[in-house]
């Protein structure tokens, strides 16, 4: 097998992206459709929010994604800076569109949700307001990827503003916590305090976030394939030019 | 078919289309760059082969 | 260094003005502010400390592609990447003259801003002392935006979205410190975030501009 | 300060453009570079004076030796000829620009904004900044842009000057300098080949 | 002169796409303001039409020096100058090339915005009636603003400062209109103000444009 | 098209740099003018080319004879070569680039962005817009600026093919084209005198 870094090796990494993304894509799919029939059709309402609790399939696994996202990016960027592997930086860039619906996902899903359950669509919540802080960080993130040409360039750009932007979305948190109380649940994944109600909520809860992890390995793995093919081919024409 | 969603059908519906709309295009989209990334890469790389 | 500040300084001076024009476009927010939001001295007075704050931002922020931008477009940059300065000497000057040049005018205008805006008497001093401590930062912040988008065409749009997100916790804590010293609550907590903040952004980000600048340069 | 430059390979937006570069610029020489238009005489200027990295190779001369000048002479619009120039004599830590004036004959425009000067009273003005630097090595991109043939003769002389005080100048230029004593380099036959590029880097992937 | 208006277009996209960031320019200004002001929804409501307003209007105002400086500095200008379209033409197109790449998507996009800012049912339909109307005006008048700093090197605060006070009559209808909107009452007055500033001006303004535009050629 | 101009005196910065020319240029000729830096060329050709009025005298050609080309060639760094040329050609109301593009030997480049060409090839992209405006007098500032030999003599080729086609142009030039059919005209005689300035205008007052 040899070191984990062979794999920064653009080829090395394409062939076996080749060979795995077509399993993991079928598990993902399988997982999210398992997950969400089970979540939709097959459980009970919440006494207390009626069926309106079916949304926290969407809603936990879209949030916890958007964050880890981001947090892999994070890692990548430095491995791109101290090891200047170039599919690291890649995966990076692959990722970030992936991370940004995700994002969208949790703010739609939960503003939806809000609208029974609170009475407002949006409320400046601290779970709320660094979420949207954090889809300003995503578009900043792309547009800087967008708007440089040299790729290098901007691998080593939005590295820098990868890392900068995660102290910054940390401090952000913090103050936004000191600012306002929310409405918003406690990060625990039982919605209410007796176990066997919860039970039956957490079980597909939990197959809808493999389900979300699977499908970001499998178009993380797809994009960062498509962004390597996309720069030999830009070489490659480079090096026609050449004769 | 559809369970009863009582008085809160329309949030909840409204919640898994918006959803599953963003995840099926984000997935299409993906796709689409990947097939045009191969043509292309493919293209050059004839060119350069014969 | 110090040349190199004295020049930044004279042209903003002289290049229409880089000075008396943040100035004003705060002043011009801040009018527009009532325009706006209609005439009601209680619902301004209660907005008074957040609006100034935001205008302090706002114009702070129209300026910040003056910081890098025009040496680059002209060449200085690329000579001085060649002169014995260190570059992160270089981006701590620049982002002096732009505080010098922003911040500074901004923090003494205020008192008299908020005095269209109708905020409370023992909201001046806290006014004040918020932006002295926060406009530091957002200049080091600004700078760093700049140093991100230098390259780019007509980038200024882009380091807005860019610089935006990094300024949330020092507008947070900014216009909170400003809005409790107005209503008389406490403001220690606050204020020392924002001298953290001040401080843990000027002596750390620098390093990340004159990084971000040198790839630039390439 | 002797520049050596060896087996260098420098690229333009990622590609190769000059590849296996060899020269020598020994102190009181002048070396001229030429070769057609978007053979790479710019990118080798940068990658000399340490604006960007080479792909592999070397320069073997610290970037603190080099005065570089390139199309854009960074000059502010606003400020006065004597202001533009004595600013860049402080960042370099020099004292005196008079002598730098009186070379390039900008006697009658020392007080006048560097905006309201035509193209090439900026030039001079701009090379005139190289001697304000102090440096040994001079770096130059087609120094004699819009300039007459009083002030080509001007700058001939210049570098002559700089020349016998042991200093040395790297140029590249597609007009007539009137440099007798200086070489000659032919960029051309360095023209990167295709296959430079697939030279079994870690990234061959992309390449 | 349509080839000018599509290539106006697709540099704004292509540049670093001055049309998204427009946009992503009035979501933050909108969404700092509670940052600044703080949380509470009522209170949000009430200056919510008038912020939108503003948070438009700065929007705009940011991307006004790219309608002719970039022109100006690669000498684009000096060369249409000398062409056969008339430069009445040139300015109005130009103008238009910026309402479509900023007026229009802020337009559009208000009504997500004022979800954030808590806006009042009834005030959806009116917010974007008013920037549907009032935006044009904005955008004619930045390019008038535009033509008479082109030739100041970074005019940019320079052309706030000219271009916000012949803002102001537009900023007060509009928002005056999304106002009464919001709370239910009568619109027509301000509704017939704003329209006809926005003709008189589109109707008017270019001539004055082009006849700055000249002199600053010269 | 004849270009004629009488008695022309011209300002920059308000003050009067040139005064009392005369010269007229019939189609199928070309005209260089040649003086030392800073005697007034560039606004003589901007006063032609109708971008500034005259202080005094006329030029006798309507502007919309002339194809205006200066340092700056109004390129758009963020469009392919062939956008450029294609835009430039509707705003001139014509529909061909090829000719263009093959004249100056642009083929390889058109689906590059300006921005990333060599100041050579760009000098080249912005020469080559000439040949799409379709109009009869050329005022070229400075055209063979950072170009090699070999385009120079592609611009002389083109400045030759327009002239037998009954067009003329006007070239400021330092350095020789290589057009041995042109007139050259030395405007350094012709520089203002202290006292054309009082010459009783409505604002003797100020001068
Ligand atoms: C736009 C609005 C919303 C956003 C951005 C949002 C964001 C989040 C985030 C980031 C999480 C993950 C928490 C974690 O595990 O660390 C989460 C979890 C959750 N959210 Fe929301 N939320 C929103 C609205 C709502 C609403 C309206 C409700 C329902 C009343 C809701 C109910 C929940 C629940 C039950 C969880 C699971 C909490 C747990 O971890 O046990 N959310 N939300
Ligand atoms: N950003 C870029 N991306 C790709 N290629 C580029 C880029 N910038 C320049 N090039 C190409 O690199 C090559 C070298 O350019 P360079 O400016 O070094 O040439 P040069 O020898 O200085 O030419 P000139 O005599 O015209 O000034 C040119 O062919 C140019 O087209
Ligand atoms: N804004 C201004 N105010 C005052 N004088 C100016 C201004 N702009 C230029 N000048 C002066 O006008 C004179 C003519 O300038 P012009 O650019 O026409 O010269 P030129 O003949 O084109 O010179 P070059 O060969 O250097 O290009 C110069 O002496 C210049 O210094
Ligand atoms: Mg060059
Ligand atoms: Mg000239």
């Amino acid at each position: 097998m040899g070191s984990i870094w062979e794999y920064a090796n653009p080829v090395k990494f394409n062939h076996t992206a080749g060979k795995v993304l077509p399993w993991v894509s079928i598990g993902a799919t399988a997982t999210l459709v398992i997950g969400l029939i089970w979540g939709f059709f097959f459980t009970p309402d919440d006494y207390r929010q009626g069926s309106t609790v079916k949304i926290i399939y969407l809603h936990v696994p879209a949030a916890l994604m958007a964050i880890n996202v981001w947090f892999m990016m994070l890692v990548t960027s430095l491995i791109w800076l101290i090891r200047r592997h170039h599919v690291s930086a890649l995966a990076a860039k692959a990722a970030a569109p992936v991370g940004v619906i995700m994002t969208v996902i949790a703010l739609i899903t939960g503003a939806i949700w809000g609208q029974p359950m609170w009475g407002t669509w949006w409320a400046w919540d601290p779970r709320l307001t660094s979420f949207l802080i954090l889809f300003l960080f995503y578009l900043g993130y792309i547009a800087l990827w967008e708007a440089i040409d040299n790729p290098d360039t901007a691998a080593d750009l939005t590295a820098v503003l990868c890392i900068v932007g995660s102290v910054f979305a940390v401090l952000s948190r913090y103050a936004v916590n000191f600012w306002n109380q929310g409405l918003h649940q406690g990060a625990s994944l039982s919605l209410d305090k007796e176990e066997n109600v919860a039970d039956v909520f957490s079980t597909p809860l939990y197959i809808c976030i493999a389900g979300f992890i699977l499908l970001f390995i499998a178009l993380v793995f797809l994009r960062t394939r498509t962004e390597i093919q996309k720069r030999r081919t830009k070489a490659l024409i480079a090096r026609e030019r050449l004769g | 078919m559809i369970p009863d969603l009582g008085k809160y059908a329309d949030t909840v519906l409204s919640a898994y289309g918006a959803s599953i709309v963003l995840l099926v295009a984000l997935v299409w989209w993906s796709l689409r760059a990947a097939r045009k990334a191969r043509i292309e890469l493919e293209k050059v790389e004839d060119r350069r082969n014969g | 260094m110090i040349a190199l500040l004295i020049r930044d300084l004279k042209l903003a001076f002289r290049a229409g003005g880089g000075f008396g024009l943040g100035l004003a476009f705060f002043l011009i927010v801040t009018v527009l502010v009532p325009f706006g939001v209609g005439p009601e001295s209680a619902l301004l007075a209660r907005i008074a400390p957040g609006i100034l704050w935001l205008g302090a931002l706002l114009a702070c922020l129209l300026s910040l592609d003056r910081i890098l931008a025009l040496d680059w477009e002209d060449g200085s940059l690329d000579l001085l990447a060649t002169s014995p300065l260190p570059l992160e000497g270089v981006v701590s000057v620049k982002a002096l003259a732009h505080w010098l040049t922003t911040g500074l005018p901004l923090t003494l205008a205020a008192p008299f801003l908020g005095l269209l805006l109708s905020l409370p008497t023992q909201g001046y001093a806290w006014l004040v002392v918020s932006l002295a401590l926060g406009t530091p930062a957002l200049s080091v912040i600004g700078t760093f935006g700049a140093a991100l988008t230098v390259g780019i065409k007509r980038g200024g749009l882009l380091l807005s979205l860019l610089v935006l997100p990094l300024y949330v916790p020092t507008l947070i804590f900014g216009a909170e410190l400003a809005r409790r010293g107005a209503e008389g609550l406490a403001t220690t907590t606050p204020l020392l975030m924002l001298a953290g903040i001040s401080f843990g952004v000027i002596a750390l980000l620098p390093f990340a501009s004159a990084l971000v600048l040198r790839v630039n340069l390439r | 300060m002797t520049l050596k430059v060896q087996d260098l390979t420098i690229t333009r937006g990622g590609i190769p453009v000059l590849e296996g570069l060899n020269f020598a610029l020994e102190p009181g020489r002048a070396l001229i570079l030429r070769g057609p238009n978007g053979v790479g005489k710019t990118t080798l200027l940068r990658t000399i004076a340490g604006l960007q990295p080479p792909l592999s190779g070397t320069v073997d001369c610290p970037s603190e030796s080099f005065a570089y000048a390139a199309h854009s002479d960074g000059l502010k619009a606003m400020l006065t000829v004597s202001e533009n120039l004595n600013y860049w004599a402080q960042v370099f830590g020099q004292k005196d620009i008079n002598r730098a004036v009186s070379t390039f004959n900008l006697d009658a425009l020392v007080d006048r904004m560097a905006g309201t000067l035509s193209a090439g009273q900026k030039r001079r003005l701009g090379l005139a900044r190289l001697l304000v630097t102090g440096r040994p090595i001079w770096v130059l991109d087609e120094p004699t842009v819009s300039l007459d043939t009083a002030s080509v003769a001007l700058f001939a002389d210049a570098v002559r000057a700089h020349l016998k005080t042991g200093g040395s100048a790297l140029m590249a230029t597609h007009i007539d300098l009137g440099l007798e004593e200086a070489d000659v380099l032919d960029v051309g036959p360095f023209r990167a080949k295709a296959d430079t590029v697939a030279a079994g880097g870690f990234d061959e992937g992309f390449l």
